[in-house]
């Protein structure tokens, strides 16, 4: 199968559905000429015109707000917010308005709308362009929540969020995208709330979103040379979350580690490791894990930055310990 | 004082004007005494005394043009179409209600006639209102959107922000600023700065001042606007003057400590939008005392059946408290 | 002891801090005159004058953006949000901007700020002036997060935010502030991350926050009619969490359950269940439960909303499944 | 064309505004070198082409007055007074950087001299220079707080949130906006409707618009009205129009699809702020070429040696990762 890269994939899916549906637009900062800062947009503006990829000024709350109007009104927006960070300033409008309008309206109002945005730190871009918010979008009722972790998520993941008629909110891993993966040409769609078992196992599962799932793989690997043997599944979409595939694996091994970017405290590992406990509890041979990102600001020094997220070496290390049965944290 | 005489001429849209402004108000009554009468599930806002705003504005519109309203929202539901009957349940949390009763004042909405829906977040609707327009400017669509919100809302960044765009990309969008005067317990002049309609204007937006008490001034203006727009022209603001007569909301009584009583009876008893344009439609020989009367009596009537309705009317069904959280 | 209502505790607190020191002062919308909405802050202006006492326009991010310049130059601000609904509009200025700062600038600059708002739904106000937030703001590294449970921790926690170096966000339960409690007439102070057992028991441990705490006191007494010794644990700040505490009574009682008012999903109860799993779970009997919010925008019918949060009944009938033993969620 | 004549003639003065313009130039261009030898981590902004605009202003101020910096936020922290071993070593993520590296180029901060940082949030400073300005006005202190922002952080609604409790409260602020023709790849016309000091008036607050080019322009504007911002006549407007040299960031190499190389020629040519400076300097006799001259290769070696050591400094130990969390 031919391989491209993440940027591509999601240049494709948007593509792909602004042909198939009119109603369909792209609003960002420096989307269309530029094809933002990262050039995942790059030639959109040649093929569909200003029309449909829409350079706004630089006032995130205030083109969230119009992409709520423009869905409730019978437009599928498709809003570009540069980096993750800035979803602090648009919380007001995806979290009142575009989360609630469906359920306050009593269905009558649809917010049919995809914020794509990105997550992930390690690109000495300090604490305001690094953060991973995705466990508070997902804590949001009536927002949905997609984490593709390679090229072939991300374009599935998006074709099927341009079709969603609730608001959803996809973040991309910003150090992929240049990473390639195989992708088929012909058109596919990845269903949410449908977790995908990247590697199968029988020792323990770890359990990874977006940017860990390399990372889960990665360890997955170490483990195997050492005779241990890991499933590494992706959830591929937090909400919906596919509950019954993360108990069926964690049912057969009886161990896991749950592993995502954000910050580890009240974030999202607390949520899956929660369900986790709660609904094979009977089945664990040991606590489930978390490794989350450190409970601190993304510093910029290389030197500090690279130890706040986890590694492939640190999760082979919590695998090895569960798998001997040292009851890491217990007392 | 007396309403702009160049307005329209026509009897039956006058007479439909003035009924509107009267749904508003006995509405409004009827919401009050079931507050009152402890029958109304939590607080709201009543919009009594500025009915001309939201008539002369609505009745500019058709039901293709949308409106995004305010917490103070039943005059602009009521102007833009809805029924007594549904906005009563919603009202009072039944399942009739045009929104299950799953929004109730703060949220009730009127997709049918596009009334995208009241907000209970002060400045909520502006981006919703310009992305309505900016959705109608690409499909080609001839629709107007108008963004009603308070004087107080003008404090909010956003309102700027979407002005920008509005200007940028010549939006058919009308930002309605009812300036009632106060914003909860705060006069106006102590939280805004400045010039409300030049801060539309230094963003190369047309902007205009008028008399929120009278309705066909209200209405002339608009239907004008609305037509620029319609052919491009747009965007537009209106700052209306205007005045609520209950307090902030209905459990706001002892308010002499931020307004007078005195400075109330002034607005109630000279300017009242309903009083002036029922002697204004008895001098001009459009209607009699009697056909006045009638139609009141027939509001009222249609309220009181509305309310009755309403309270004997069922709530939703407990499983419907987990149904609308997602679209399918 | 006297008792006082929460609101009055509040008030109080804030006097006595802002007679003490006169770099507080308080910000907000109708704060002044008026004493907010709740009337919490009645007589305050009186005595501080409207310099100290500031009413606001309506204009969230830029009062809260102001109070961080104003604490990183010299003050203490007291930021009044009237709804803690309205967070989603300052997340950028508390999040981005407060909680980093000392961080990114290595230490040197101090944001010691406190911001009042609300949490707390049956009110009958729909989804927009119901939510609590706590979990969005626990997530983020730099801020600290207390939520009283009755007027006593109102006053005590009030005064150690006011006096804290860092961002304080308080969540008080907007229907409790006419409850009364016994308050001391002394001065006295609740230090952050101390758990208060509220009640001791043997059987199941109860970990509740701010409404929810009564919620878990009634659940007790229901129980112990039933000869149910349940232990009711108030962490009071959610972030410093005094993790030992709860460690304590959950290895003593073997069972938990974790309330808080809050969505459940990706919600606070989930951190507190995940730490209690990681860290005690080779002394539970069986697994945490979790009791939050229901995952739905919260409804404005009476008939509907009231169903939406964790009651005394349910607590109880959950308790008594994890002590009989019965496996409430497991496969 | 040439620099306003009536303001300072205090030789000193002038020598030092022209050195802090060549210390920003001489840090700008170590800076990109640094980035185009792959020895500094991620990216950074170059202030190059605007230095008038910060030392102009910044030379206005006091070691107490505060300033709230942007993204490209070298030049203000340079003209601010920061040295240049601090600044390299927190470009380059070491120890002794004025953050303990953990700022790093965006959030780069000198308490010691007033600086209250750069900020990775458009717009993200505007909140706090207002608010530092409250607390001198609540503290009785005269000091004055400079916000500086870019043309396209005028798209960010928080700008005319504090501009309208400044101009009710009268604050101590002066808001800076460097108009530099362009946010990122936009031009500024595109995503700026109306007129940008307008804007300001609207709130009643008095705005000018001076040549950024100009060092001593700039600084006679600025010295008049932060006297005046002293006395409570606050808060201030001023829409400096300046040019950027490099790119948005220094990888931003190739922008010709968003602007000429004969636009930034004729700019770097006809307009340099360090050129027409120095003629005007040796024009009126006030240095010759020879001191100027010394002055430049001075400068130089200042920074060569900062990189120098730098390069050479130590990274913080990793057990520093989640010290500063809190404060004690
Ligand atoms: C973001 C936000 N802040 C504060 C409030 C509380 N609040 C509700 S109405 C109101 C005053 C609004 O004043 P104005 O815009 O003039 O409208 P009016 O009530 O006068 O019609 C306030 C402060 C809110 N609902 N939303
Ligand atoms: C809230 C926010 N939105 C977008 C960005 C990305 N961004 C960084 S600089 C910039 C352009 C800023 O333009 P301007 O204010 O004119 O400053 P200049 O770069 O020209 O100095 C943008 C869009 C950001 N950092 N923060
Ligand atoms: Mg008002
Ligand atoms: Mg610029």
């Amino acid at each position: 199968m031919r391989e491209i890269t993440l940027s591509q994939a999601v240049n494709e899916a948007l593509a792909e559905e602004m042909r198939r549906d009119p109603t369909t637009f792209i609003m960002g900062e420096d989307v269309a000429e530029a094809g933002t800062p990262f050039k995942v947009l790059s030639g959109l503006v040649e093929e569909f015109g200003t029309d449909r990829v829409i350079d706004t000024p630089i006032a995130e709350p205030g083109f969230m707000g119009m992409a709520v109007g423009a869905a409730m009104t019978g437009a599928r927006p498709i809003v570009d917010l540069m980096f993750g960070d800035f979803i602090f300033l648009i919380m007001d409008q995806l979290c009142n308005q575009a989360a609630k309008t469906h359920y306050m309206s009593g269905g009558k109002l649809n917010v049919p709308l995809v914020l794509r945005t990105n997550l992930g730190a390690t690109r000495r871009s300090a604490a305001q362009h690094s953060q991973s918010l995705q466990a508070l979008v997902a804590h949001i009722p009536g927002l949905k929540v997609a984490m593709p972790s390679s090229a072939y998520e991300a374009k599935g993941l998006m074709k099927t969020a341009i079709r969603d008629n609730n608001p959803v909110v996809i973040f991309e891993d910003k150090l992929m995208y240049q990473d390639k993966a195989p992708v088929p040409e012909e058109e596919y769609l990845i269903p949410f709330g449908v977790a995908n078992v990247k590697r199968e196992g029988s020792d323990i599962t770890l359990i990874a979103t977006s940017s860990m799932v390399q990372v889960a793989e990665k360890a997955a690997e170490m483990l195997a040379a050492e005779g241990i043997s890991a499933e590494v599944i992706d959830p591929r979409t937090i909400v919906p979350l596919d509950e019954e595939a993360l108990l069926k694996s964690v049912r057969k091994t009886s161990r896991a580690i749950v592993i995502d970017e954000g910050h580890q405290s009240y974030g999202v590992t607390a949520e899956i490791a929660s369900r986790l406990n709660e609904k094979a509890f009977y089945h664990l041979d040991a606590p489930v894990l978390r490794m989350g990102a450190m409970d601190v600001p993304v510093p910029f020094s290389p030197a500090l930055e690279d130890i706040t997220v986890p590694t492939p070496e640190g999760v082979a290390e919590n695998a090895r310990k569960l798998c001997a049965g040292e009851m890491i944290h217990a007392a | 004082m007396s309403p702009a005489k160049k307005a329209k001429t026509n009897t039956e849209d006058y007479l439909r004007m003035y009924r509107q402004m009267v749904r508003i108000r006995s509405f409004e009554d009827n919401a009050n005494q079931l507050y009152l009468s402890a029958k109304m599930p939590g607080l709201t806002h009543m919009y009594s005394g500025e009915e001309a705003v939201a008539v002369g504005i609505c009745e500019a519109l058709t039901d293709s043009d949308r409106i995004t309203s305010t917490h103070r929202g039943h005059g602009h539901c009521v102007a833009k179409g809805a029924e007594f009957k549904e906005m009563f349940c919603e009202l009072l949390g039944k399942e009739e209600g045009y929104c299950r009763g799953k929004g109730g004042s703060m949220h009730i909405a009127d997709q049918s006639h596009g009334n995208l829906g009241a907000n209970a977040i002060v400045g909520g609707s502006m981006g919703i209102a310009t992305g309505s327009a900016l959705r109608a400017k690409l499909q080609g669509s001839d629709d107007v959107t108008v963004c009603f919100f308070g004087d107080g809302a003008t404090a909010q960044g956003l309102l700027y922000e979407v002005m920008n765009m509005a200007a940028l990309w010549n939006l058919p969008v009308i930002y309605a600023c009812e300036n009632n005067g106060y914003s909860e317990y705060t006069k106006t002049e102590e939280i805004a700065a400045g010039s409300i309609t030049a801060r539309a204007e230094a963003f190369g937006i047309e902007a205009h001042q008028v008399d929120g008490q009278d309705v066909l001034a209200v209405n002339d203006l608009t239907q004008k606007l609305v037509a620029r727009a319609r052919k491009g022209e747009g965007p537009f603001f209106i700052e209306l003057m205007t005045y609520r007569y209950h307090g902030h909301h209905v459990g706001d009584i002892n308010r002499e400590y931020y307004r007078s009583k005195a400075e109330e009876k002034d607005w109630k008893e000279n300017r009242d939008p309903i009083t002036r344009f029922r002697h204004f439609l008895v001098q001009e020989g459009i209607a009699s005392e009697d056909e006045i009367e009638a139609i009141n009596a027939e509001v009222e009537k249609d309220a009181a059946d509305a309310v009755e309705y309403a309270l004997a009317a069922k709530y939703p069904d407990v499983s419907e408290v987990d149904m609308h959280v997602f679209a399918d």
